[in-house]
């Protein structure tokens, strides 16, 4: 059920014009991938960010794919504002869906039990909520004087993530970013790639079975290794400061973003 | 009797101040004074012999129990788990809104922020939301916000047990006042009059006459920060740590 | 903030008149602390089974110790039907409501969620709906067209479960067990037996701490080896079937049921 | 060509017929012989080289991939990623109402079952629900439930994809036609007759002269049965693959 392809291979298998569900910068996030995309000219895309963007969502924006993004917040931590996604804002080059991080996971888990919507408190008296388009006041419908917010499920087409280790089943370590197993969840397709490739399945030790997203959630599979660099990996390596700095610097102009994205070395 | 301390260690006291008696706090990304006020307050409580208190760093490791992700920071809140959280913003008003968005307009603000994160969330399920940000600047503490992220008071028939609880600035410590929706400035960081927050601030608030100094710590708990904080610290803000004044 | 307790004194802390949750057989049901309730003459329970109970439950029932019954089946597996369950029913002894398996979770993700309903797809049109009264068939608010059922929070006061292992910090490995992660997320307090006691952090093995329970959730820890016996726990020893075949050949008469559970040997 | 096989490997046969197609089959708790039907499709499929067929045995640890408590079966289920199920039902009647809750009565029923489990979500989810009794008897196959534990129909306006699919027992199999909400004989099993079926059925059903008899599995599957399923079967069920005849 799970293929087994090279990273080109799976960058073909994700067209234009999907959603697209990404993972944190550092839980998930896969910037050698999104080269990939960027290179074959990847338009359209509607992103989710599960919960927040950071570098591979920028990078997206800089390069014109994204036509809608769902997130609660783009940023490059320590490196300050994401210069793309700040210049796309101020031009309306995208439509932007605003929301707050745990109404994602609401619209996600919405997604992964099969229902149209979910209650979530909060968020009411907003600016958040009066602009976006898929949610809704409610009554509880055990106390008609409560008023609550709804929020539509959230269901990706397709999500890109990087991880640290698959099995040649097709299941995947995830640990306990259980965000990111979430997302999988909520999506028709699940992509991954991987620092390296178990022989022998992950499921058959008991400790590792909790934090290991299953094969039939898994399209496909690529051995990628450092592919989240220089976001970093959650358990396996570091955020490069450095680098998140030259991208921020560099993409301060869409010329200096051009240079980046055509020149820098790569994860591979 | 207080001791003279750096600007930085008097907001550390301030906030581990503000915290007294909560059991958990969770602390933000990217944010070592707080982290650092309550490191403070957990020494503080278990030196007296009071209650435990949990320190939860998200995006640190080490500081961080959750396992289920990132909305289990969320579902905490909403269980009543977490009794203290920190929100900033790139504007505060007077009415006690964040805006975490942008400035001049939306959607296509000329000014834009990273956005709201689970500001408009948690700021309605935490009892004890401390506003905190440094500058103290009509640019950021304006009289209404450009774009509510998380309103300051509710309307009833909406669930809320939480809201904003106190904000600190590197000038002065205001309260909030629930029953009013204002701010009402409590005391005044050394070196500074009322007369200064008045002119600094773009809101009008209470108590704008207002002569109490803010505390600072005494030797003995300048001596905990300088000592078993600054290492505490130093794991996941190592360079925050170092540059804090060291113990003698 | 965990306390480490004897499992005397942690049955002392279970109060009559709670909103108890529980544990399917097997999967962290703890019947020796069962058995110490029942000796302590705890009445008056609301039993959750999270989704379905079995022997530990129907030991609860025979004791006369469950005033309401919320579940979505009770049953002694390969042994057959849980007869002080099924005599209590006849004999209108016990309020029952009759749940389906994901509602019951549904439920319990309410009450994790700190939201007051969820909604959920099917049961419209069965009689579990119609004889439950914390059920509710209301419009989907992005659809007015659709019915779709809403169930309310499920949120005990008190959860009692049995795992393999917990630390000197309170954090419990529960394993891939997940249900149970719910249960004791959605539960105001949660008491762990388990099999032994780790000194080092369970969180700090990246490997394990996707299926380990904080201990912010965790009010109480007890080493009890062998308490699941004779139902079994999750990847550690399986059930004693011959001894469930006893208690439910005993428990066919209210005399039986009392001289096994004064009688037989416990796991201690 | 069928070759003489026992009762039990005609179900289990037929079961694989009733699973043609699917990618995906989740089995509950004690039910061998599903399970079985389930490994027989698997092991046809692969030997025609077509799709992979995954199993998920309820209560397995090793035929059985949820890594997030049972909850993940009934959100896999709503996902859209589960093709085929088994009810089974203390009563079954004919609109494809079943029964799990007991007879004679509710809430002080009489004559009670363990209870409904997820049979009135998944009966809305699954695209194929197989209800699978062995005994078929008036007092199973009744013609009203005493209680719906899942419908059969479902009025208009409620989302519902799935639904019962066939009625496989030890003495026919009938198909379920959603358009009219009634049962259709399919076939008969060897030693019974359609007027057998009349007489043992509770409730009227289409087709009930039907004369075709359930065909049983040519001599290669049941070598395949006989051989490599009865060990697959043997590490979850020891005792019911004991039972079952051995490859010669």
């Amino acid at each position: 059920m799970t293929e087994f392809v090279s990273p080109e291979a799976m960058a073909d298998m994700i067209p234009s014009g999907v959603k697209l569900g990404l993972a944190p910068d550092g839980s998930g996030s896969c910037p050698a991938m999104i080269r990939f995309l960027i290179e074959r000219g990847i338009r359209d895309l509607h992103v989710v960010c599960a919960p927040i963007g950071g570098m591979q969502v920028d990078m997206l924006i800089g390069a014109g794919a994204v036509s809608v993004l769902e997130t609660s917040a783009v940023s490059l931590g320590e490196a300050g504002g994401a210069p793309c996604f700040g210049r796309a804002i101020r031009n309306g080059e995208i439509r932007m869906l605003d929301a707050t991080c745990p109404a994602v996971f609401a619209g996600l888990s919405a997604a992964e039990k099969g229902v149209p919507f979910m209650p979530i408190r909060g968020i009411i008296g907003s600016d958040v909520l009066k602009n976006h388009p898929n949610w809704k006041v409610t009554t509880n419908p055990f106390d008609e004087s409560e008023k609550i917010v709804v929020v539509s499920a959230i269901q990706p087409d397709i999500t890109l993530i990087h991880a640290p280790e698959a099995d040649r089943f097709g299941n995947v370590r995830l640990g306990r970013r259980r965000e990111v197993m979430l997302l999988a969840h909520a999506s028709k397709k699940t992509f991954v790639t991987v620092e390296r490739i178990s022989e022998t399945s992950l499921l058959d030790d008991e400790k590792l079975a909790a934090g290991v997203l299953p094969a039939m959630y898994v399209s496909a599979v690529a051995e990628y290794k450092g592919a989240a660099w220089p976001t970093g990996l959650y358990a396996e390596y570091e955020v490069d400061a450095g680098e998140v700095e030259n991208y921020a610097r560099a993409a301060r102009t869409p010329e200096g973003f051009l240079a980046y994205i055509t020149g820098t070395r790569s994860a591979a | 009797m207080t001791t003279e301390c750096t600007n930085r260690e008097l907001l550390i006291y301030t906030i581990s101040r503000l915290l007294d008696g909560v059991e958990h706090v969770a602390v933000g990304m990217s944010s070592p004074m707080p982290a650092a006020g309550a490191m403070l307050l957990r020494a503080l409580n278990k030196k007296q012999g009071l209650g435990d208190v949990q320190v939860s760093i998200l995006g640190s490791v080490r500081h961080n129990s959750f396992t289920s992700g990132s909305e289990e920071l969320f579902d905490c809140a909403a269980q009543g788990r977490i009794g203290a959280f920190f929100l900033g913003g790139g504007q505060i008003d007077g009415k006690g809104n964040v805006n975490l968005v942008g400035a001049g307009g939306y959607p296509n603000s000329p000014v834009r922020w990273p956005g709201s994160y689970g500001s408009a969330y948690l700021y309605f399920l935490v009892p004890r939301v401390i506003l905190f940000r440094e500058e103290h600047s009509p640019r950021v503490l304006v009289d209404q916000v450009d774009f509510i992220s998380a309103p300051g008071a509710t309307e009833d028939g909406v669930y809320r047990r939480g809201g904003p609880h106190a904000l600190l600035t590197n000038a002065a410590m205001f309260s909030f006042q629930r029953d009013t929706g204002r701010f009402r400035l409590e005391s005044v960081h050394p070196g500074r009059s009322a007369a200064d927050i008045r002119e600094m601030t773009g809101f009008s608030f209470d108590n704008d006459r207002c002569e109490v100094e803010t505390p600072g710590p005494d030797a003995e708990i300048l001596a905990l920060m300088r000592g078993q904080i600054r290492s505490e610290l130093a794991e996941t803000y190592p360079q925050f740590a170092a540059s804090l004044p060291e113990a003698a």
